[in-house]
């Protein structure tokens, strides 16, 4: 009986409370966007690349491909640096487990952590953390929030992606249909991005004949996305194009449709990796499909942690320096440094890729 | 009458628990064609004789023979296989499964490609009934079963079994005399076609209406197999107990006080209706009756651990709410219950523990147990009731039953009870403890505690008791003073028919 | 033979209990001399916050399973109360009604286990598999997809930061008070007394004056209210309230109280065990990753310690009847 | 009840109860299909219908599994992980590798009876409760495929031809993976239902101690549910690889509640004796429509697990309420002997 007064007194307690006004998201948020930029100290565009520095790589999840062609890329280009690479991440692409793994870095004293956010504000405090422990801080493949992190390798400008990715499903429509998108995760930063993009783009008349029906979600879990793209088919019959733009969700899509009977009904599109899709180019269930080098992205992102692990650049917008073969880059706003543009791939020139 | 050569030989078969010598060099025989009773206070070894047939228990010296081989029993399914079939004093069937399949489980008729034939199973169930004289559906599931039918089933099993020797262990405990008459029956037909029956029983009207032979153990240890006709009833209860039965109910004279438990029309249905009684403080009154007529559930009742339909209880003049032990612990009532390893204690916990449980509340300081307390309180309390054991920490299963008792005594007099209810006080337990706990009850009256005692062995009951109370089928059907009460009358009243003794 | 089999049995678990400690002991020492950087005082404070939802969920759940029952419902009801507190902060409520609100929400969660398990009488295997669905379907169903970041810094900073300048987080205060509370309530009060008695009987405790039924539900209140109280740490830790938060979790915490020393057939365990077993768990994790070895090890050790835990006992035993 | 004779072999009031618990699913699931195939009549169309048995087959066959072992009062929480271990070794055994679609089954089943030995084993004669040790071997058979995984993927594009046209082509126009998962339907059903062993298990999980004294050989048939529990869990591991082509790691991550779940809400109590495979398969089956149905009823897929949830606690209460009915009125006519 006491406790149930107990429960009551908590009650009214809260209620009380809430009559007082008490912290409220619309007052903090003030406060957060006033957190202090940590990049001090200046550039020495001059200073030499050091050697021996000890770069870890964090990807969403271990055993993903896109992830391994990406890290592959940073491992070599750790090579040319003559410093130490690692590799380390959860198997489920939690932001919880990434915080352990930031926390382990951090005691193992890496000199670049290069991360892929599962959540750009639950790796955060972490990250900081890392930072005033003198530890550089890259993001690639879905950026961090600002405040966190030193610089993001952003592998192709929003717009840039989704601009070509209408493009492509209004070739592949013939200018007019239903047109669907299979995405990653639904709070996954860059699809949400390009999805955003995509949604301006489809409101110019010239593509007022695409209509974009649904976006569905599959996790980027293989199994999922088979059946997320399976689900789109039978609610709208009258689908012409399926868009993922994700490596996960392109590959899972087109297998459904290639081993259906809307084979050669429904176009994919989006973005993936060659090796992949090669199989369903050459059967014909994609036309065309587009991505930039993976490999690259990792590449550009262990020059970036040695740059400023090495003084070279701190970050700041219009910093220059130099990533090996990719040739010379210049750091934009808020840190990001743009890779490049994607490039298309078709049943003509895919035997060139092998990634 | 029986065949020349036993069908079964036990030779010299000891067991040993521990330190206890359960059964020590027991040797009988059990002839085809006849039944033999098998007879023994609790705890005397009848049940450890019926686990080794069973394969349950493997002896640890000593052989048994199955027509002359000495067989191996040391599984249920060696038992099974040789022919030997054991109904339980309390069933063992799958309540899920049909009659049908219970009775055919192992043995269950094949068709084609050895897929079970289950019309011809259910046939066969139905041909046994019938055999049986008893009309079960096999078609339906066995939970739900009473227990008497569910002893029918086991026998149609082992009828099914064409078993050789068929044990049966206590299994008139719960019937009704129409029922027992049913049972005798089919235990009748299945000894004329030729089975060797083992029919243990605490009945001597039973064993002298079905048995040819019976075989006395006392204390783990072989008294003497004699032929029925060369025994009496008397001599029996002599060579079982192995002394003079007075000392055993140390009953002192009390002139009863204040009517300190009042129970006034309580019900249950379907388990017993309309019971009122009063108890005095400083009375013994004996609740008696055959197992299931309700003795145990209607103190259970009173008690709060059972609920009820209808009635009052009021102790000390004051109601009692239904289904609530704390407040009939608080009123004064202490419940020795019937089952010790289920209802009594917790077997995996320490004796301290046991005893102190009931009290826990009582024992706290600010509502913290801290050890102390509890430690000295179990042991002074064991050490009124002369409980043995090493130390108070250790688990209250490694005891022997008797001590066991003890500490649920121990357990409920630490509560300072004004009405003391023990259902079955002495069951299991031997000889010396037996008495000492109807010593301990005794004193208690003297002491003006109400005693509400529950008993199945009418030596007790009529040795200790004040009054009797008996029921029948969920009734109360008599009560008789103490100079009323016989065996006979009390058995009459709790059979409903005039007794065979 | 009886008699003496549960003699060993008796000693068996205060064995076992011993042999956790000691064993987490060893560890911890063999782990601060051998690998690099696991002896620092920030790496304690990362190895307190990893393993806080699973400690605190941990201490309820023992007295739930001493009892012979078991919730599997509680990293759903972490969950769940973590999309709630996103949910309301997205509404701007303050996030002082917030957390009291998410507490009594894990409560009424419980409290719903308790009534399947208590007043219908279901078994809580099943039940709580149901509710572990349900608390995280709801939990989607009220935030979706989506994570509430940017709650108050304040919070935040508390959860993750340390007492004044030593290294001790503040969160191992509210590890320490809850033990205490819990291990109090379960080895020195009347309460605990039935806990362990309704475990090992519960017709015997009834008989002796114990309301499992009662004692099973608030057991599940209490449950459900810690389970409730992690979710609130987890979002203020991450500051990221989703749905999605402690998933699989029950398992991490139920292999915890087993491995100290609990058994799952309810009566027998001690507190201290559990928090051995919790720490044991922990500090593998974290030694382990600090050593690079993969987080795939430490499944298999999880595992591995889980049957050990109780095969063992079970085996020594054998084989000490065996031999005599 | 007071004939007495030859009762004709009839229906038993039992299977008439049991046949009552699975026409309750059968009647949710038609419900379900009609609601859906009203609001979006494409629904019902072939291709869908397909594809919502193709995604039951591999549930249904891991569920009469686990209803093996549930049905002897145990319970197998390692089929999830038994799954992933299985789908890797028979896609890395295929890789680059066209080895014929029947030694990728026995292959994976032979993974999966291994691991059902094992736990088996560890139940019965290590004297560990089936909960303990299979949360054990489910995170150790994890743990053991990512240590082999190690972050690998295997892609559609490895595997041969033949095997990834085993998870789409049909017979008759009927899939390959479903027709096999009838027959593992089928064979268990009918050997639980008709042979001497399947009766045994049924008679473990309703009274353990009844099952000792009646002689039934509790060791081998306990590790015998549970082989046949990790063998279904390693078939269902090669319809996986076959189905979805894509394998790493974390396949099956999970199941193993999806699985209990269908067998609870199939009607097999958890306290052994009762149930079937039938029910159990019926169960998976409507799980998976549901979730099927909610896509295209443009219900929130979040809805999914709580509805699951929800359907869990109905099942298990329903059941309580039904045995409840059942006993009162069977103790009824249960007092006949006159």
């Amino acid at each position: 009986m006491t406790r149930r007064k107990n429960l009551a007194v908590l009650a009214v307690v809260a209620l009380a409370l809430t009559a007082c006004g008490g912290t409220t998201k619309s007052s903090t948020e003030s406060q957060n966007t006033a957190a202090p930029a940590t990049t001090a100290g200046k550039a020495d565009p001059n200073a030499p690349i050091k050697e021996g520095l000890k770069i870890a790589y964090l990807p969403k999840q271990l055993n993903n491909p896109y992830t391994d062609v990406e890290v592959g890329g940073g491992k070599v280009a750790v090579g040319e640096l003559k410093g130490e690479y690692k590799l380390v991440g959860p198997n489920d692409a939690s932001a919880s487990s990434q915080v352990s793994y930031i926390n382990t870095l951090i005691q193992q004293q890496q000199n670049v952590i290069v991360v892929a956010a599962n959540d750009p504000n639950a790796v955060c405090p972490s990250l900081n953390q890392a930072r005033k422990a003198g530890i550089k801080v890259v993001t690639f493949d879905s950026d961090a929030a600002k405040t966190c992190r030193d610089a993001f390798i952003n592998q192709a400008t929003t717009q840039g992606i989704g601009e070509s990715l209408v493009k492509m499903a209004s070739e592949l429509a013939g200018g007019s249909g239903e047109i669907a998108i299979l995405s990653a995760t639904p709070n996954a930063t860059n699809q949400n991005s390009w999805i955003q993009v995509m949604k301006t783009e489809l409101a110019k008349p010239e593509n007022a004949k695409l209509k974009l029906v649904k976006i569905a979600y599959g996790n980027d879990d293989d199994q999922k996305s088979f059946t997320e793209a399976q689900g789109l088919l039978q609610s709208y019959p009258n689908l012409k194009v399926i868009v993922s733009p994700t490596t996960v969700g392109i590959a899972a899509a087109s297998r459904y449709v290639s081993a259906s009977n809307y084979k050669g009904k429904v176009a994919i599109t989006g973005l993936g990796l060659p090796n992949q899709m090669r199989k369903f180019v050459k059967d014909g269930t994609v036309k065309k499909f587009a991505l930039w080098n993976p490999a690259d992205i990792g590449y550009l992102a262990a020059y970036t942690g040695a740059a400023l692990s090495s003084g070279q650049i701190t970050g700041a917008q219009g910093e220059k320096f130099k990533a090996g073969k990719l040739g010379d880059y210049t750091i934009g706003a808020d840190g990001e440094i743009v890779l490049g543009p994607p490039t298309e791939f078709t049943a003509a020139n895919i035997d060139k890729f092998n990634f | 009458m029986a065949d020349s050569s036993p069908v079964l030989r036990v030779r010299a078969v000891s067991k040993s628990f521990g330190a206890v010598a359960a059964v020590r060099e027991v040797s009988f025989d059990l002839y085809g064609g006849e039944a033999h009773a098998l007879v023994g206070e609790n705890g005397a070894g009848k049940s450890t004789i019926v686990k080794m047939l069973a394969g349950v228990h493997r002896p640890d010296a000593g052989t048994i023979e199955l027509a002359g081989t000495p067989v191996d029993l040391s599984s249920p399914a060696d038992a099974k296989a040789a022919g030997i079939a054991v109904i339980y004093q309390e069933p063992t069937l799958f309540p899920d499964l049909s009659v049908a399949e219970n009775i055919g489980m192992g043995r269950q008729p094949l068709g084609r490609f050895k897929t079970i034939d289950r019309a011809a199973m259910v046939r066969q169930a139905g041909q046994l009934f019938t055999r049986l004289g008893v009309s079960i559906d096999p078609n339906r599931p066995a939970r739900g079963l009473s227990i008497a039918d569910q002893q029918l089933v086991e026998i149609a099993k082992a009828l099914s079994a064409d078993a050789r020797v068929v044990v049966m262990d206590e299994p008139t405990a719960a019937l009704t005399g129409v029922e027992v008459e049913r049972l005798f029956a089919v235990a009748r037909s299945l000894r004329d076609d030729g089975a060797a029956l083992m029919f243990i029983s605490h009945r001597f009207e039973e064993i002298t209406a079905l048995c040819e032979r019976v075989t006395i153990m006392r204390d783990g240890r072989l008294v003497s197999t004699d032929l029925l006709t060369d025994i009496t009833v008397d001599e029996m209860v002599r060579k079982m107990v192995g002394r003079d039965l007075g000392a055993l109910f140390p009953k002192q004279d009390v002139t009863p006080g204040a009517t300190a438990l009042s129970v006034a029309g309580i019900s249950r249905d379907p388990v017993f209706a309309d019971i009122s009684f009063d108890v005095r403080a400083g009375e013994i009154v004996a609740l008696a009756g055959l197992v299931g007529s309700g003795r145990s559930e209607v103190v259970q009742s009173i008690f709060g651990v059972d609920p009820r339909d209808a009635g009052t209880v009021q102790v000390g003049g004051k109601t009692l709410k239904p289904g609530t032990p704390k407040q009939a612990m608080a009123a004064g009532v202490a419940l020795v219950p019937e089952d010790r390893r289920q209802q009594g204690l917790l077997m995996e916990l320490s004796i301290e523990r046991n005893v102190t449980l009931p009290r826990s509340r009582a024992l706290s300081q600010l509502g913290f147990l801290t050890g102390g307390r509890e430690r000295r309180s179990a042991k002074e309390w064991t050490d009124r009731l002369k409980t043995k054991y090493g130390r108070l920490s250790d688990e209250v299963g490694t005891l022997s039953g008797g001590n066991q008792q003890k500490v649920v005594l121990a357990k409920w007099l630490a509560t300072n009870p004004k009405v003391l209810i023990v259902d079955e006080p002495t069951r299991g337990i031997d000889v010396g403890t037996k008495a000492e706990v109807h010593r301990l009850m005794s004193s208690l009256a003297a002491d003006g505690v109400a005693v509400l005692m529950v008993s199945s062995e009418l030596p007790e009951v009529l040795g200790m008791a004040d009054r009797v109370l008996v029921m029948r089928e969920g009734r109360l059907v008599a009560e008789l003073s103490r100079a009323e009460s016989t065996e006979e009358s009390v058995m009459f009243a709790a059979t409903g028919q005039e007794a065979t003794l | 033979m009886s008699a003496e089999l549960t003699a060993t049995r008796a000693s068996r678990f205060a064995n076992w209990n011993v042999a956790i400690i000691a064993i987490t002991v060893v560890v911890l020492i063999v782990a601060a001399a051998t690998v690099d950087n696991f002896g620092t005082s920030e790496n304690f404070g990362f190895l307190v916050l990893d393993v806080l939802p699973i400690a605190i969920i941990a201490l309820p759940m023992t007295l739930v399973i001493v009892t012979g029952e078991i919730d599997l419902s509680v990293a759903s009801t972490l969950g769940l109360s973590s999309a709630v507190m996103g949910y309301l902060w997205n509404q701007n409520q303050p996030i002082e009604t917030i957390i009291p609100l998410c507490l009594l929400l894990g409560a009424v969660l419980g409290a719903v286990n308790g009534f399947f398990v208590t007043v219908l009488g279901l078994p809580s295997l099943a039940v709580t598999i149901g509710t572990l669905a349900l608390y995280r379907g709801l939990a989607f169903v009220v935030l979706g997809d989506s994570a509430v970041a940017d709650f108050p810094p304040s919070y935040t900073a508390w959860v993750t930061g340390t007492i004044g300048s030593t290294p001790i987080p503040n969160v191992l205060i509210i590890i320490v008070v809850l033990a205490i509370v819990f291990g109090v309530i379960l080895h020195a009060t009347p309460i605990g007394r039935a806990v362990f008695a309704v475990g090992a009987s519960e017709q015997a405790a009834r008989f002796a004056g114990v309301r499992p039924g009662r004692l099973k539900f608030w057991l599940y209140v209490a449950s459900g209210l810690v389970s409730g109280l992690a979710g609130v740490l987890w979002t203020l830790r991450y500051s990221s309230a989703r749905a999605d938060n402690g998933a699989g979790l029950e398992l991490a915490v139920v292999a915890a109280v087993l491995l100290g020393g609990v058994s799952i057939f309810g009566g027998k365990g001690a507190l201290p065990g559990v928090i051995a077993g919790v720490v044991l768990l922990g500090s593998l994790q974290n030694a382990l990753r600090l050593s690079d070895v993969s987080n795939e090890a430490l499944n298999v050790v999880t595992g591995v310690l889980l049957i050990a835990s109780v095969l063992g006992p079970n085996l020594a035993n054998r084989l000490k009847g065996w031999k005599q | 009840m007071t004939a007495v004779g030859l009762p004709a072999p009839r229906r038993s009031s039992l299977d008439v109860v049991l046949r009552a618990r699975e026409l309750g699913i059968v009647l949710a699931l038609a419900v379900l299909v009609a609601v859906t195939t009203i609001s979006n009549p494409r629904f019902l169309s072939g291709q869908s219908i397909r594809d919502i048995l193709l995604n039951t087959a591999i549930l249904a066959v891991l569920a009469v599994g686990q209803a093996v072992v549930v049905i002897t009062r145990n319970i197998d929480l390692s089929v999830g992980s038994v799954l992933g271990l299985s789908a890797f070794t028979v896609g890395t055994l295929l890789q680059n590798n066209n080895l014929p679609v029947i030694l990728a089954l026995l292959v994976g089943a032979g993974v999966g009876v291994v691991c059902g030995a094992l736990n088996g084993v560890l139940v019965r004669y290590g004297n560990v409760p089936a909960l303990v040790v299979t949360l054990g071997t489910l995170y150790v058979v994890r743990g053991v495929t990512y240590f082999w995984a190690g972050g690998s993927q295997i892609n559609a594009d490895e595997l041969p031809s033949g095997f990834l046209n085993f998870g789409n082509a049909t017979l008759i126009g009927i899939p390959y993976l479903v027709l096999l998962a009838v027959l593992v339907l089928v064979v268990t059903g009918v050997v639980l239902r008709s042979y001497r062993m399947g009766r045994e298990l049924y008679a473990m999980g309703s009274s353990p101690q009844a099952a000792r004294l009646a002689g039934i050989p509790v060791a081998r048939r306990t590790i015998g549910a549970f082989v046949v529990s990790g063998g279904l869990a390693g078939l269902a591991g090669v319809l996986f690889a076959a189905r979805f082509g894509t394998i790493d790691a974390a396949a099956g991550t999970g199941y193993e509640l999806n699985v209990v779940a269908a067998v609870v809400v199939g009607g097999v109590a958890v306290f052994g004796g009762s149930g079937s495979v039938w029910g159990a398969a019926l169960g998976a089956l409507l799980l998976t429509t549901i979730g099927s149905a909610l896509a295209v009823l443009e219900i929130n897929q979040f809805w999914q697990q709580a509805i699951v949830g929800a359907l869990i606690l109905l099942a298990i209460g329903a059941d309580r309420l039904v045995a409840a009915r059942v006993a009162a009125s069977l103790k009824k006519r249960g007092s006949h002997v006159s």
